[in-house]
């Protein structure tokens, strides 16, 4: 596939890395300058909670993408993998009466979609972009035939929390976003695992060479954005007080856009989530944003396409300049 | 034996497909009646479109995400064109002008500026899903009557819908063309290593950008044939599951998704693959919510069997 | 009609070194001309010169007496000169006769390919040379030496009368060496001349009409081969030694770390048995073909597909046990190929350091930057490697500073065996002066270490005890300071051994 | 839970006081339409309407700004939500809300009760909601069910019906009506119901496998005229013009085609008038003129005259209001007008 095949692009280095987050939040500030022009409720606290949370799910599906794009590998799965455990975690909760059950269900049947995938990609060392397109079809299936194809509403007070509860204007989705940006920060920053993420990405033949198990990893990876996807699924039906089985619904492509604007590279081996955070707050903003000002959707989607074109192109520009 | 042996490793998918029609064909009779593979023909025409444009980018070595909202798109510009002059010959023109010029930019970026075509094409699908809407004023429909969509939509030869006649002449071409010219042969080359292409003295970013723009038309006919059939066009319409259904049949086809390595025959075959699944669940009475379950379970097989050829051709080849 | 190319005075030097001086260069057509000569002799600088990969400083080249610019490979090709790469320029999806015609297709009337006479026409040039090959044939489906002969046959049929040929041999089997040899005996009879790089003296006297031998960047003989002898070339191959390093004189007393006993691969080694003390360093040397990487890939767990056993630390190893047992049992490993699979590159010269032993620098589960650090700072102090930080990116390193940090990798205490491969591959002298020392302290610290090396000069310089292989068997071994220089060179390049 | 729905109920009634004394007095009239999406040629009308008539109610009274938007959810329950709470915080005066789930927007309807926006939940009823703006959706359906009884003629009768987005209120209530009034007869037989999730293109793959699976098919019923276009065409291109439809929304392109016809009967709603209707609706609330809580949108069924007529002959109800074609269409053309401003002044 093209993260494989296209050439080594002369791409950033570590102060390339960092240009980029300048000019992330360069965006940031314009965007939301911009918008606070247009709408003076662009910057009241309860938009801001608004903001925050809409985009909580993103947060967390674009960090475990993260994870998969630094092996240089791509995971079209999680959107359905979302609608899927969450449909394994709602029919659990309703089957046994038990929250605690329903949000271990939830995040095991996740785990279960990307240990698949990880199978599959670690193991037998095929292309992530084909496997996850299969897993993308099965998990959406999977999702309906759990559902029959209907929603469930969910009223159990405890599993509904995550997602539905606000403290003041603060969704309570937003500090658990924050604790869970930490704990990954540290998992791949501050342990062997993380070092070994970005060794598969960088080059796993030798990180194969010096014993560091990249296909033992990949699947590791996977696993952990199946486990996102499952947290996610849990923060969604919190928010909608039911299990949907379209929920997610291309989730993937905006995990994917946001990682990309980030600054993680296709290839693997270079980005940080904070690049990733970044990447979703300005997707996030805008299309907030666009909501606001009351833009036509199909705007919103030329905006977003150019607005990943133009970053990406900025990258180039400034390299050519550099080299 | 061992000739065998070969010829079926060579050509799995051929076999494959014809075994899941056979099953098909045991559990429902009806399943290989004439209406019904006509049905099928039918279907599998924008698929076998999108599949097609997209077999020449992912020898390659590149991906084009944005095709499948690109045929949306090109069927409005058709539906603008026609809705304001009445001309479907300008129509047909504007939509070839049209998808040759956005398969350009395309080819452009990945060519020229060195960007991987996954990032180009994505922000593709964007910009081709916002045009969509955004050149149809309100996004009204537009009906498209006469005699050529009637055409296109319906028309038969020897029990043959012209549209599935045009795709089996567009696979034909394509068969001569990639294997026959000298395009088809640089496309293998740059799959295989830009490197040595360019050493032998290839232009690179010209065929690269040709690439692009070829796969851009197909998608630019889907278009005129989805829009057609319907015989209305209107934005919102989804084009991703045409591009990953597209997708799917090449790779079950046994075209290489990094590239270099794949056969026109392999990729139609595929998408007869495609087709019949597609179809006998819907003729099987497979309930609604559990196709999408055997499809990613049939691509994922699928995958796992050619892992298992492919290892069995190593062992071969040691 | 005769061709003959002249490169008369050819003077190149890359910054203080002088890689060729005052080289005089003829080749003849109808003829095979042996080009000899250690590693860094000159060879390839020559024949770059030749090829237009690089300009050369002063001198002339003349075809048929005539002086012509070469100044690109376009340039080159024009002259009818080319050049046979180790690694391939083929298109594996693409056929033989596609790959020959790649960028030139004949073609019918109309944009459609004549595949068939480009098949026939290709058909003639190897009927022409007793050459069985089918035209339509994927690339893929072929094995080297037969990869070899399209990578020829193309160049012939772009009108090429002179082929450099870079130890065409190192990658063959026995049959496909026939082969090549007798394709190369039709193409001489054929008006075509051949320069042909390599070291194994039974095929320069079985093929060549005229032997050059370089050191030093210069001509110290040439001569027809009927009248000189294998011995007489080793000779002049013994060039000038690295004059800042001097291998600290000891004596091995450690216990055997690792037996190897009976080790046998088809086509690879046979037979195989040796023993590597503890502080010993143990050096394997050949001629590419030799089977030594295969040899080490079997010791390091890489491949389980062998007879035989190794037993390390009295204990018999599991074949293929892959690396991650090997690593945490004490063994590391520098691959020959740096890009390929010896370096992390986008990560920085921390991680490409610390990565092996990672384990060590947890505390309570998580790493502990500090001591990660001091690793680091203590490996590239070491190894004196030179990095602006060890945050820079590895790839922004110089060839020799990769090739420290591959080693300041396994500086660990915990390390017992070490496996080095062609360990001063493509880096400069004041780097290799470093790594010897890196490789002596080790060993000074009970590190057992076994080396390929095909470079003479280091396997003198660094071995306590020497093997030579020639195609798969060993064939002698020397013990220090009992080096025999020459000995070595005839032992390793098949002197006495069957034309 | 139980604490909180007391407060979120005290809040909503303090609020909606509240509002409804803000809303007169600034002599601005901010109103937002969020629907479940914007691709289906029946939205389409129906946003087009609501702009139109924003603008036409701006321009005709001078005494107060009417201003507003749409949104749309694109069919995303997470969409639609976080469009709500963003346009809450905007504090609009009304809100029109077309609620993918009902449910999950129950403490949304109180946040914006307790701003003292005026809630109206559109096409599912909403106890909670200020007002609710329904379509009689099973009694609609029900007339499509049995208007297909008594045009059948009495013979074994094979239907199809195209169903909406699985758990979509407005589609089930739909289905509901229809499969009732089929089972006022016993000679209709559904053979297949699949929904098609309000999409054309997945209508049209399923008017294809529906032709091939059942090639004694007689008639193909749908939740909405979206699906209509798509089937027709296929039913003509394959040469099965034998081939009854019976439409639900009253687009002019479906309606136009029953005269002579294969399409049976159709619901009259007309996207265009509902959206005119919806800024009536919110002028008069802002008036602060009565209307009931529940507001039943006018949506007759549409028969051609002869058809009318052998329909009443087979049975069919007498007291069920028909349009004919030609009144059908002078309604879904400039029905508006009904809800134009000069209807209020």
């Amino acid at each position: 596939m093209a993260d494989i095949t296209a050439p080594q692009r002369r791409s950033f280095s570590l102060d390339g890395l960092t240009l980029r987050y300048a000019v992330l939040v360069g965006l940031i500030v314009i965007a939301s300058i911009g918008f606070s022009m247009a709408n003076e409720n662009f910057y009241s606290m309860t938009n801001i909670g608004i903001l925050l949370r809409s985009i909580s799910v993103l947060f967390l599906v674009s960090m475990g993408m993260t994870f998969v794009m630094l092996t240089g590998g791509i995971d079209l799965s999680v959107g359905s993998n979302v609608a899927f455990s969450g449909g394994v975690g709602v029919v659990t909760l309703v089957s046994t009466g038990s929250p605690w059950l329903g949000f271990a269900a939830a995040i095991l049947a996740g785990m279960a979609i990307g240990w698949i995938n990880g199978f599959f990609i670690g193991k037998l060392q095929l292309s992530a972009f084909m496997v996850t397109l299969a897993t993308f079809a099965a998990a959406r299936g999977l999702a309906l035939v759990i559902y029959d194809a209907d929603s469930i509403n969910v009223h159990d007070p405890v599993f509904l929390w995550l997602g539905g509860t606000s403290w003041g204007n603060l969704p309570v989705v937003i500090p658990f976003v924050a604790l869970m940006f930490v704990a990954l920060s540290i998992l791949l920053y501050k342990t062997t695992f993380g070092r070994d993420v970005y060794a598969t990405g960088s080059n796993f033949n030798t990180a194969f060479v010096l014993g560091r198990q990249p296909g033992r990893k990949l699947i590791w990876v996977y696993v952990l954005t199946g486990a996102l996807a499952g947290l996610s699924a849990i923060i969604t039906v919190g928010r909608v007080s039911s299990g949907q089985p379209w929920t997610g619904l291309y989730l993937e492509f905006d995990a994917i856009t946001a990682v990309i604007l980030g600054g993680t590279a296709l290839a693997g081996g270079r980005g940080k989530l904070l690049g990733t955070i970044l990447g979703v707050l300005l997707y996030g903003i805008i299309i907030n944003g666009l909501v606001l000002t009351g833009t036509n959707p199909y705007l919103q989607s030329v905006i977003k396409g150019a607005i990943l074109l133009g970053v990406v192109l900025l990258d180039t520009y400034t390299q050519r300049g550099k080299a | 034996m061992q000739d065998f042996g070969k010829l079926f490793r060579e050509n799995n998918i051929i076999f494959v497909t014809l075994a899941l029609c056979l099953v098909f064909f045991l559990i429902s009779p009806r399943f290989l009646s004439v209406d019904n593979m006509s049905a099928i023909s039918r279907q599998i025409v924008p698929i076998g479109l999108i599949a097609l444009g997209q077999f020449f980018v992912v020898v390659s070595g590149n991906i084009d995400l944005s095709m499948g909202m690109g045929s949306v798109l090109f069927a409005i510009v058709l539906g603008v064109i026609f809705g304001v002059t009445g001309g479907v010959a300008l129509g047909i023109v504007a939509v070839i002008v049209f998808s040759l010029a956005f398969g350009f930019v395309n080819g452009l970026l990945v060519a020229k500026l060195k960007l991987p075509s996954f990032i180009v094409t994505l922000a593709g699908l964007f910009i081709a899903q916002g045009l969509s809407g955004l050149i149809i004023p309100r996004g009204q429909q537009i009906f498209l009557m006469g005699g050529f969509f009637r055409f296109v939509g319906a028309e038969k030869y020897f029990g043959f819908y012209a549209s599935f006649l045009f795709l089996v002449a567009l696979f034909a071409l394509a068969y001569v063309v990639y294997n026959h010219t000298r395009w088809g042969a640089y496309v293998i080359a740059i799959g295989n290593s830009e490197e040595n292409a360019k050493l032998a003295g290839i232009n690179v970013d010209r065929v690269k950008i040709g690439i692009f723009m070829f796969s851009a038309l197909c998608s630019g006919f889907a278009g005129v044939i989805l829009s057609s059939r319907m015989g209305f066009v209107q934005p919102g319409l989804d084009g991703n599951g045409l591009l990953l259904d597209g997708i799917a049949a090449i790779i079950i086809g046994g075209t290489l998704i990094l590239g270099g390595r794949g056969t026109v025959t392999g990729a139609f075959w595929g998408l007869l693959f495609i087709g019949v699944t597609n179809n006998a669940l819907n003729l099987l009475n497979v309930t609604d919510v559990w196709h999408q379950v055997f499809k990613g379970s049939i691509i994922l097989a699928a995958l796992g069997a050619n892992y298992v050829l492919w290892q069995s051709r190593q062992a071969e080849a040691q | 009609m005769k061709n003959r190319i002249d490169m008369k005075g050819i003077d190149k030097s890359f910054f203080a070194t002088r890689a060729l001086n005052n080289v005089d260069f003829s080749c003849v057509s109808g003829e095979v001309h042996a080009l000899v000569g250690l590693n860094g002799a000159g060879k390839s600088t020559l024949m770059k010169v030749l090829g237009g990969v690089i300009s050369r400083d002063s001198g002339t080249i003349e075809v048929n007496g005539t002086p012509v610019e070469i100044n690109s490979p376009a340039d080159a090709s024009a002259q009818g000169i080319s050049m046979i790469h180790q690694e391939y320029s083929l298109i594996n999806e693409l056929t033989v006769a596609g790959n020959i015609f790649l960028g030139r297709e004949l073609r019918k009337s109309g944009p459609f390919l004549d595949k068939k006479e480009m098949a026939r026409q290709v058909k003639e040039q190897l009927d022409r040379f007793g050459l069985d090959l089918d035209p339509y044939k994927p690339i893929r489906e072929l094995n080297s030496g037969e990869k070899q002969i399209v990578e020829i046959i193309r160049a012939l049929m772009s009108d090429s009368w002179l082929i450099v040929m870079d130890e065409p041999t190192s990658a063959l089997s026995e049959e496909d060496k026939g082969r090549l040899f007798e394709f190369i005996r039709r193409m001489k009879a054929e008006g075509i001349s051949i320069i042909y790089i390599s070291h194994h003296m039974p095929e320069i006297f079985g093929i060549a009409e005229q032997v050059t031998v370089m050191r030093d960047g210069q001509i110290v003989l040439s001569e027809r081969t009927a009248e000189t002898t294998e011995d007489a070339v080793i000779a002049t191959m013994t060039g000038t030694e690295l004059e800042n390093f001097v291998k600290p004189h000891k004596e091995i007393l450690g216990e055997v770390l690792v037996n190897v006993a009976g080790l046998t691969k088809n086509e690879a080694y046979q037979d195989i048995s040796f023993d590597v003390h503890r502080g010993e360093i143990l050096v394997l040397t050949g001629l590419r073909g030799c089977g030594a990487p295969e040899l080490a890939k079997a010791i390091f767990g890489l491949d389980g597909d062998y007879n035989g056993t190794i037993t390390y630390r009295g204990a018999a190893l599991k074949p293929g046990r892959g690396p991650a047992v090997a690593v945490s049992d004490g063994m590391g490993l520098v691959t020959e190929n740096r890009d390929k699979n010896g370096i992390l590159p986008q990560l920085s010269v921390r991680d490409n350091i610390a990565l092996p032993f990672l384990e060590k620098s947890v505390k309570a589960g998580v790493l502990d930057g500090r001591a990660i650090e001091k690793v680091v700072t203590k490996a590239i102090a070491d190894t004196s490697t030179k990095t602006s930080s060890p945050n820079q990116e590895i790839r922004f390193l110089s060839g020799g500073n990769k090739q420290k940090i591959c080693f300041s990798r396994w500086l660990d205490p915990d390390l017992e065996f070490l496996i080095l491969l062609e360990p001063t591959r493509g880096i400069d002298v004041h780097a290799k002066a470093d790594i010897y020392r890196i490789i002596e302290d080790l060993a000074e610290r009970g590190v057992g270490i076994l080396i390929l090396s095909y470079e003479i000069d280091e396997v003198i310089m660094l071995a306590d005890r020497v093997i030579t292989l020639y195609q798969g068997q060993s064939v002698s071994e020397f013990t220090y300071p009992n080096f025999d220089k020459d000995q070595m060179l005839a032992d390793i390049a098949g002197v006495g051994q069957p034309h | 839970m139980n604490t909180f729905k007391k407060l979120t109920a005290g809040l909503a009634l303090a609020g909606s006081m509240m509002g409804t004394t803000a809303l007169a007095a600034d002599g601005t009239l901010d109103v937002v339409f969020i629907n479940d999406g914007h691709v289906a040629p029946y939205h389409v009308a129906w946003l087009s309407g609501f702009e139109d008539a924003l603008k036409a109610y701006d321009e005709a009274f001078d005494d107060v700004k009417v201003t507003g938007r749409w949104l749309s959810a694109e069919g995303s329950l997470e969409k639609m939500i976080q469009q709500a709470e963003v346009t809450i915080n905007e504090k609009p005066d009304v809100m029109f809300v077309n609620a993918i789930n009902v449910d999950a927007f129950e403490p949304l309807v109180a946040k914006a009760q307790a701003e003292g926006i005026t809630w109206i939940a559109v096409h599912s009823p909403m106890d909670s909601a200020d007002y609710s703006f329904t379509l009689g959706d099973v009694v609609n359906g029900t007339n499509q069910g049995m208007a297909m009884c008594a045009l059948s003629g009495g013979e074994p009768y094979k239907v199809g019906i195209m169903l909406g987005q699985a758990g979509n209120p407005s589609g089930e209530a739909r289905r509901e009506g229809i499969l009732k009034g089929i089972s006022t007869c016993d000679n209709i037989e559904v053979v297949a119901e699949q929904p098609a999730d309000w999409d054309t293109v997945k209508a049209q793959s399923i008017t294809e496998n529906w032709l091939t699976q059942f090639p004694d098919l007689d008639a193909i019923s749908g939740v909405t005229d979206g699906y209509m276009y798509p089937a027709i065409a296929v039913s003509q291109n394959s040469g099965r013009t034998d081939i009854d439809f019976y439409g639900y929304d009253g687009d002019i392109p479906i309606i136009q085609q029953m005269e002579g016809g294969n399409v049976k009967a159709d619901i009259l709603l007309s996207g265009t008038r509902e959206g005119w209707n919806f800024v009536q609706m919110a002028y008069r609330i802002y008036k602060g003129e009565e209307i009931e809580k529940v507001y039943d949108f006018f949506t007759p069924l549409v028969l051609s005259k002869e058809n009318h007529e052998i329909a009443l002959a087979n049975g069919f109800p007498a007291d069920v209001q028909v349009y004919h074609v030609e009144d059908a269409l002078e309604v879904a053309a400039k029905g508006y007008l009904e809800f134009g401003p000069d209807s209020v002044k």
